[in-house]
């Protein structure tokens, strides 16, 4: 396995540097099979892991010293175990297909090789991120994922919007690694150690919940929070659907986003340690599930109603990981993974078949130009909606119950998350509704073309993914690395499976209601609820806010100091003592009249100052004797 | 009666207070340069007077010296004072500021 | 009545050099009749032949101590240190001399005899060990130089010159020998030996004594141009012929300074608690004006006639301690400075060829892109002057602040400091005058071998004593250790 | 690195110092008409040089000799006032002597052969090199005063001859405010060493001696106005000088006129390396010498360098020039090599040390780009330039990775300066820290306006922004070869400067 690992990390790397160095020079097909083909080598690799995982092996091996001086000792070390086997399995996994698809979706890209060439060295960093032993190569991952997310954001840069986005996202990300480097300080500098085997073993030095564990979580979770796109953090989200979809797909659904999730999991013994932060994690997390969700109600862009869904998804998984409920966040990870990448795949066959426009209500009647892609979507759109025997029914409901099944505060969280459910049932098949199109019954005439086969046969994996993946045991896989999830009884499942399902049923009836039977009562709602409606659909303003609390003041303080403080305080008083100096200078300057007489004049002065000086000595002068 | 050392000192001292004031009032150039010489002779009376009284001769050798090296000066000075006249027409040192600042 | 001779301690070959030089004076004084006026180079060449001997009977003093003439004159290694300095300084001068008169038409044999005379005057006042022997060497410079300063007959500024310097210098005589008269009447002798011998630190209090030095010191300083006693130098360098300004800028100081070491740090150690102070003061006013008022100059002769007083005061600054240690710096500066202002005032004679205005900055503009070679030394000597490294200006003033710090004198260091940096304005300044672009075709006559090559002498001094002091700085250290 | 031993009895640092002079010297025989040949001899001396500082890395050995120096060299220089010739090379000057052979090289070789008076230009850049090199080497105050001051006057032309706009105004500040930085470290050096001789009676400038006797005492200042620290009124001595050099805030304002006006050969050496002088200078004489000092003035100078990185940052935020807005991005950056100093710790410093290098290796390939976007578009105003990319891919390609290197990206050799710097810092000063944080976000925001304002969004038409030549990525790979070598594995760095750096008193205490 010491061999392994690197080599899951390898391959994509010789895929990027590959298609970095020679792409340009290389046949498009070849660029592509090479960009897929790495990620594909490494699913079999990551593989190959997995059964030895299951076979009980687990691996902390250094391979070589970062920087080692005192005991500031960090060598690159990966870590293998359950946890960060489920996580390369998806990447690799989900991340062939996103790639595959790529090759067709993007074939008539000018820039193709410089995005297999980013897409592959977005897998080689989310990889590190996950594979790396210690906080500083996790870092160094995590700021490689956010690089990769920037790059292909702004991958269309001669657009003024996707520049401007892949900015928001890379600096917002920028604040989350600042937080992340500082809770490696913490944690350097209170347990000495920055490697996780030395970490959680010595984590239960720390008292617990005491100040320093507490400011360890929560400054990890900033990074978490802008990684995935969380409050307060989450505006950089939306605007990343510049990127090209299947970038969104991997990125900014399947993956990244949910890096932050992957962090608290991996870092679970310090948030069990610091119950205040993990609390944080919890209501951030379900408060979040519910603002996405909410806002997915108000949106006719097709991917950004797909972006929020995902914030909302992913909130959902902190919600589970905030409340210790490791196993099921991790569990929708992966379920979410499957239908959202698939959904955001289908989004973009859709989104072609009608040449680039994004806006919902000029779609339809896709049932007959794109079936595959229909029906695809279908099967996503039910399962992300929680609809029984789906994949998303399985581990959404697990979160649902974990939390409300616990006393206290996080059940009113898992009663958010319940209606967040309807909420995301609801938007869900609105968007259906619009954009697929009721209308298939009677009947509109244009023609679409369905995607190719490499595109849709990615789709249909994904859409089996998306059934089944709920039947895959995550728990028992997490077993060795949570411990035992907990366990409810079979009444409490059957009623609150009950209970969620009705209340998706609810979502779904209300968006069958206005959005596919009556359309005019939809219209009146929206009068009625004008103000809401308009706040909700402008996101709360928050994008709004931040642009005047932050950006706006950032830079008129900038312009003051260059403008003011430089030139006129600074250099003031510099110019001041010069000038002053001259002016001494003008001042000596006079005595040099020219005249024989005036010179003697001075020359005599000069004399009695000598004189006086003497006398002074002698004592002559009554305020001091000398001698 | 002998009169005592320091009434010569006092009298040099005037005398050379005498010159330096006139050199600053007067401002013919001839006039000014013979102020230099009423300093200098000051000089010699005091060297005198001490001579006298520490009855040393050195004094009196050094005042020789000075009038001697004095009547240099003022062969010197005198021929520069023409020479200035001759090329300024001026007598008035005053005028003399082609340079200053 | 006999008088024995051999009392009086007559000895010739104490005072060979100076000798030479006054033969040799006389020697020109009778070419020039015999000379054809276009032929008045030879003059020069003898004048150097003469002051080369002068220079090779300078070497034997070294290591001695002779006094002579009952005491008036010593043969020591301070003025050996003094005779090779102002010698070599008058070859250099006697070397750039004849293109500079011939180009204003001043070319009389006249100039080179003055020109000895003020140097045997100088070289007097260095080996001068009595308070006669001190005023005949000031004396002696002095008149040549007044007469030389107006040796341009028909320029007004030139004659102005020599009446300001004459009348002033007159002036400052009087108080010179009127302190003397004092000295004298206080301890009862004129050489500097008997009067060491008398002053113990009991004099501390004597009036006619400490009144005298003061009126001494008043004369000395106007020799070195230190303010407040400056005021004659700016007009008298600007007016009189650059190459006299060359000649008496470094020279007239150098003696004084010599004189300054016997009777300050030879003769009067035992209350130097009560010349520190008034020295002090006259070294931070030179500081203070010197350094301030040569920043609003545009003439390059006043600015660096300014500059000079200013180094006045850095030279002085190495007196104040009244150690060997603090005469040794001074001595070491002197030498710098001799080399490295003669090579400034150089390159102004080189290009004062082209007539009066020369010496204005703004006929300096260009001057890299016109004439590189006088450009390059004019830097070489500005930064040193500066004291930056590696030039011999800074290790002067890096003795004289050791000199200051060991003897814990913080005051008057911080001024110095202080106005090191302000003397970067105006030596930089002279230099960004040369880097501007040339607005106007000008076209100086082409500098002489014998000019050019003084100047790359100098400048190459100026730079390989910045980097191998040592040497010098040990001859310093010899020389300066003084004592009756 | 201690791969072999080099011969002991060869003056392998003299030899630094002397080739570029020879190489200078050759030049200086050439005819200013053979510019090409003149060209080669200045690189040829710089490739030599380095070949010749790369075996020195090579042959140093950690931990090793007296005090940890190497190749030492004394020569009696002035015996009477005890200054030597010592020259010496340790953990402090090591890899800055390989950046210095390293950027001259660079120089040279980005120098235009239609310069004029290239003679000249070639000719001060080697005597830089040998004066800058010995401010590294130099072991005795004097000596290294000596360079210190000398490397002004090559600095000083080639910026006021060979400069663009007000460059006479800008050199002649740039060297007013350095000399008056200069003075006070002067009389500081005297002081030091008469403290030295009054304490053990024997005057010597030589680092190693004095390092040995850290001046101790305290000035009671005249009519009772309270007293002063002797040692920290000599820390203020030289800290003055170096703060001017580096520079900290506020003494910086001679530094935006002398990179903008500087020809980007010179502002590579500028920028790059005299920088890193004043930090060097920081940590070879004040932390050594003054260890209390320094732990005492050490917070209120930190506080200074984080202020320098904010408001580098910002200022460099809002700049349109982009040298202007580059020479605002090194004051910022300078301010964590600052902060990191003066936290006085082992991680702090070490972190400085590898911060100046990258730093160096940042500005220099920041300015090279600089320099190919005005030489190929004939402007530097941000305003004016947009969608570079669209006909220069490569160009952007390799002008991103400098940018993410500036903006300290994790896995690129920014990001380990800062990081063992903010965490020297944190265990000093937690604030500060945190300011340095906030200084971390400002560079991702002025680092991406700079890039994508000048090489995204779409070009005007029609795009005529030509694709860099093989030569210009020749001059700028082996500088993003070390942003990748030192990102990714810089262990070799501490491994051959931790001895030197525990050994400095500052830690000891």
């Amino acid at each position: 396995m010491d061999i392994l690992a690197p080599l899951v990390l390898l391959t994509p790397l010789a895929g990027f540097l590959v298609n970095a160095l020679f792409g340009r020079l290389l046949p498009r097909r070849v660029v592509g099979w090479v960009g897929a083909g790495s990620i594909g080598l490494a699913f079999l690799f990551a593989l190959l892991i997995f059964s030895q995982v299951l076979g009980g092996q687990k691996l902390d091996q250094s391979y070589f010293t970062w920087w080692q001086s005192g005991d500031f000792n960090v060598p690159f070390n990966l870590y293998v175990d359950a946890l960060s086997t489920l996580m390369i399995l998806v990447i690799t996994g989900v991340g062939f297909l996103i790639h595959v698809y790529s090759i067709g979706y993007m074939r008539e890209d000018s820039g193709y090789s410089r995005f297999f060439a980013y897409m592959n060295l977005f897998v080689f960093s989310m990889l590190l991120l996950v594979l790396s032993g210690n906080l500083v190569w996790l870092i160094i991952g995590w700021a490689g994922v956010g690089l990769c997310s920037y790059l292909l954001i702004g991958f269309w840069f001669e657009r003024t919007s996707a520049v401007l986005a892949a900015r928001k996202a890379f600096v917002m990300n920028t604040i989350g690694d600042v937080g992340m480097v500082f809770a490696a300080f913490l944690i350097f500098l209170n347990l000495r150690v920055l490697d996780f085997q030395g970490l959680f073993g010595r984590v239960h030095q720390l008292p617990r919940g005491g100040t320093v564990i507490t400011a360890i979580c929560l400054l990890l979770l900033v990074g978490a929070l802008a990684k995935s796109a969380q409050l307060p953090l989450q505006t950089w989200l939306p605007d990343a659907m510049e990127g090209p979809t299947p970038v969104s797909a991997l990125i900014h659904a399947a993956t990244m986003v949910t890096a932050g999730v992957y962090l608290v999991a991996r870092m679970h013994l310090l948030y069990d340690w610091a119950p205040t932060a993990a609390a944080t994690v919890a209501v951030i997390g379900g408060v979040t599930a519910f603002y996405a969700a909410t806002i997915g109600t108000a949106q006719v862009d097709i991917k950004r109603i797909l972006a929020y869904s995902t914030m909302s998804q992913i909130g959902y998984m902190f919600l589970a990981v905030g409340i210790g409920a490791y196993t099921a966040g991790m569990f929708h990870f992966m379920t979410h993974a499957f239908f959202k990448a698939l959904l955001f795949l289908a989004a973009g066959n859709v989104i072609h078949a009608f040449h680039e426009d994004q806006d919902i209500r000029h779609m339809g009647n896709v049932r007959a130009g794109l079936p595959i892609t229909f029906w695809t979507f279908l099967i996503g759109t039910l399962s992300i909606s929680g609809f029984p025997l789906f994949a998303g029914f399985f581990s959404k409901d697990e979160i649902i119950r974990a939390a409300l099944s616990a006393a206290g505060s996080e059940f009113w969280l898992g009663l958010l998350a319940l209606i967040t459910a309807g909420l995301t049932a609801y938007y869900m098949f609105r968007l259906f509704f619009i954009a697929f199109g009721w209308e298939w019954l009677a009947h509109d005439d244009r023609h679409l073309h369905e995607a190719l086969p490499v595109q849709t046969i990615p789709i249909v994996i994904l859409a089996a993914g998306a059934v089944v993946g709920g039947y895959i045991p995550v728990a028992s896989f997490l077993t060795p690395v949570f411990g035992r999830a907990v366990e409810v009884g079979t009444g409490a499942f059957i009623g609150l499976a009950a209970l969620s399902v009705w209340v998706a049923l609810v979502g779904f009836a209300l968006a069958y209601l206005l959005h596919a039977r009556r359309p005019e009562l939809a219209v009146a709602w929206r009068t009625r609820l004008g103000p809401i409606h308009t706040l909700v659909e402008h996101k709360y303003y928050i994008d709004e806010l931040y642009d005047r609390v932050f950006v706006r003041p950032g830079l008129a303080l900038a312009r003051f100091l260059n403008e003011v403080v430089e030139p006129r305080v600074i250099d003031g008083a510099v110019n001041a003592v010069a000038d002053f100096t001259l002016l001494e200078a003008r001042e000596f300057r006079l005595l040099q009249t020219g005249r024989v007489r005036s010179y003697a004049l001075v020359t005599l002065g000069g004399a009695v100052g000598v004189l006086l000086i003497v006398i002074w000595y002698l004592g002559y002068l009554p305020w001091r004797s000398g001698a | 009666m002998p009169v005592p050392a320091y009434s010569f000192l006092l009298l040099s001292g005037v005398v050379f207070t005498l010159g330096a004031i006139g050199f600053m009032v007067r401002r013919n150039p001839l006039v000014v340069f013979m102020c230099i010489e009423l300093m200098l002779n000051a000089v010699n009376l005091a060297f005198a007077a001490m001579s006298r009284y520490l009855n040393s001769l050195d004094g009196v050798v050094f005042a020789f010296l000075v009038i001697t090296v004095a009547a240099a000066e003022v062969v010197v000075g005198i021929a520069i004072i023409v020479q200035v006249y001759r090329a300024g027409r001026q007598m008035d040192v005053d005028e003399l500021d082609l340079m200053k600042d | 009545m006999t008088i024995d001779l051999n009392g009086l301690g007559i000895d010739y070959g104490a005072i060979l050099p100076e000798l030479i030089v006054v033969g040799t004076a006389i020697v020109v004084l009778f070419l020039d009749l015999v000379v054809p006026p276009d032929r008045r180079g030879w003059l020069a060449a003898v004048t150097v032949v003469g002051l080369l001997g002068a220079l090779a009977a300078s070497f034997p003093l070294w290591g001695q101590n002779r006094a002579a003439f009952g005491d008036t004159v010593v043969a020591d290694s301070l003025a050996a240190f003094f005779n090779v300095l102002l010698i070599v300084i008058s070859i250099f001068t006697a070397l750039i001399s004849p293109r500079f008169l011939r180009a204003l038409e001043l070319d009389f044999g006249e100039y080179y005899i003055l020109l000895l005379g003020a140097t045997a005057g100088m070289m007097l006042l260095a080996a001068a060990t009595s308070l006669m022997t001190i005023f005949l060497g000031i004396e002696l410079l002095s008149i040549s130089l007044y007469v030389l300063s107006g040796f341009a007959r028909t320029a007004l500024r030139s004659q102005e010159a020599a009446l300001k310097y004459l009348l002033l210098g007159g002036f400052a005589t009087g108080f010179l020998l009127y302190g003397m008269a004092l000295i004298y009447g206080a301890t009862g002798s004129t050489t500097l030996r008997a009067i060491a011998a008398y002053t113990t630190a009991a004099a501390a209090s004597n009036v006619l004594l400490l009144v005298g030095i003061a009126l001494l010191s008043v004369g000395l300083a106007f020799k070195v141009s230190a303010a407040p006693f400056h005021m004659w130098t700016p007009d008298v360098y600007e007016g009189a012929p650059t190459v006299v300004t060359t000649f008496m800028s470094v020279a007239t100081k150098a003696a004084a300074f010599a004189a300054i070491g016997r009777i300050f740090i030879a003769t009067f150690p035992s209350i130097s608690s009560r010349w520190y102070f008034p020295l002090a003061l006259i070294a931070i006013f030179s500081l203070f004006i010197g350094n301030l008022v040569a920043i609003t100059q545009d003439n390059l002769k006043r600015m660096l006639a300014y500059s000079g007083i200013a180094h006045a005061g850095y030279i002085l600054l190495g007196v104040l301690p009244g150690t060997t240690q603090g005469f040794t710096a001074t001595l070491f500066y002197i030498a710098a400075y001799a080399v490295m202002n003669f090579g400034a005032f150089a390159v102004v004679t080189a290009i004062g060829a082209g007539g009066e205005q020369t010496a204005e900055l703004s006929y300096w503009r260009g001057l890299f892109y016109r004439r590189p070679f006088l450009a390059t030394v004019m830097t070489i000597f500005m930064l040193s002057l500066a004291g930056i490294p590696p030039t011999v200006g800074f290790f002067a003033k890096l003795f004289v602040f050791q000199a200051l710090v060991t003897a814990q004198i913080w005051a008057p260091l911080v001024v110095a400091v202080i106005m090191t940096i302000v003397s970067f304005y105006y030596y930089l300044r002279v230099i960004v005058v040369m880097l501007a672009q040339p607005d106007g075709a000008v076209t100086e006559s082409r500098v002489g071998f014998s000019t050019s090559s003084v100047l790359g002498a100098a400048a190459v001094a100026t730079v390989f004593l910045g980097l191998f002091p040592a040497v010098v700085l040990d001859w310093a250290s010899h020389a300066a250790s003084l004592h009756f | 690195m201690s791969w072999y031993t080099l011969p002991a009895n060869v003056p392998w640092l003299t030899l630094v110092l002397l080739l570029p002079l020879i190489g200078a010297l050759l030049v200086a025989l050439t005819p200013s008409v053979a510019v090409r040949v003149i060209k080669q001899l200045g690189i040829l001396t710089s490739v030599i040089t380095l070949a010749l500082v790369v075996a020195i890395i090579g042959g140093f050995q950690q931990g090793v000799g007296n005090l940890h120096l190497q190749f030492e060299e004394g020569l009696q220089w002035i015996p009477s006032l005890g200054i030597s010739y010592h020259l010496g090379i340790d953990g402090l000057s090591l890899f800055l002597l390989g950046l210095n052979a390293l950027l001259f090289l660079i120089a040279i070789v980005v120098t235009d052969s239609l310069t004029p008076r290239l003679k000249e230009f070639i000719l001060l850049l080697l005597i830089l090199e040998a004066a800058t090199a010995g401010i590294l080497l130099a072991l005795d105050l004097v000596l290294f005063y000596v360079f210190w001051e000398a490397m002004l006057v090559p600095l000083y032309f080639l910026i006021g001859v060979w400069g663009e706009g007000r460059r006479v105004y800008a050199a002649f500040k740039f060297l007013i405010y350095t000399v008056i930085g200069s003075f006070a470290m002067l009389v500081a050096i005297l002081a030091v060493a008469g403290i030295n001789f009054s304490q053990t009676g024997q005057l010597s400038f030589d680092w190693t001696v004095l390092v040995q006797h850290p001046a101790a005492g305290v000035w009671h200042l005249p009519a009772g106005l309270g007293s002063i620290g002797i040692p920290q009124l000599l820390f203020f001595g030289f800290a003055l000088a170096f703060a001017i050099k580096m520079p900290i805030f506020p003494l910086h304002t001679w530094l935006p006129p002398a990179y903008t006006a500087s020809p980007i050969p010179v502002v590579i050496v500028f920028a790059g390396l005299v920088s890193k002088l004043g930090a060097y200078g920081f940590l070879r004489f004040n932390l050594s010498l003054f260890p209390d000092a320094a732990h005492s003035l050490g917070g209120p100078l930190a506080v200074l360098a984080t202020i320098g990185i904010l408001y580098g940052a910002f200022m460099a935020l809002v700049q349109t020039d982009l040298k202007r807005l580059v020479a605002y991005a090194s004051m910022s950056h300078l301010g964590f090599i600052g902060l990191g100093i003066f936290a006085g710790n082992l991680l702090g410093i070490e972190g400085a040390l590898v911060q100046m290098i990258n730093h160096g290796v940042i500005i220099a390939a920041l300015f090279l780009v600089v320099g190919m976007i005005e030489r190929r578009a004939g402007t530097r105003d941000r305003g004016e330039l947009r969608g570079l990319a669209a006909t220069a891919p490569l160009f952007a390609a390799l002008f991103l990775v400098v940018s993410l290197a500036a903006l300290g990206l994790p896995g690129l050799n920014g990001f380990v300066g800062e990081f063992l710097i903010m965490l020297g810092a944190w265990s000093s000063f937690v604030p500060l820290a945190v300011g340095a944080g906030i200084g971390v976000i400002l560079a991702a925001w002025y680092v991406l306006r700079f890039y994508q304002g000048s090489t995204q969004e779409a070009p005007p038409q029609p795009a005529r922004f030509p694709e860099l030549r093989l030569a210009d990525v020749g001059v700028l790979a082996p500088l993003l070869g070390l942003m990748l070598v030192i990102g990714i594995s810089p262990a070799f760095f501490p491994a051959a400067v931790d001895a030197t750096v525990k050994a400095l008193p500052v830690i000891v205490r």
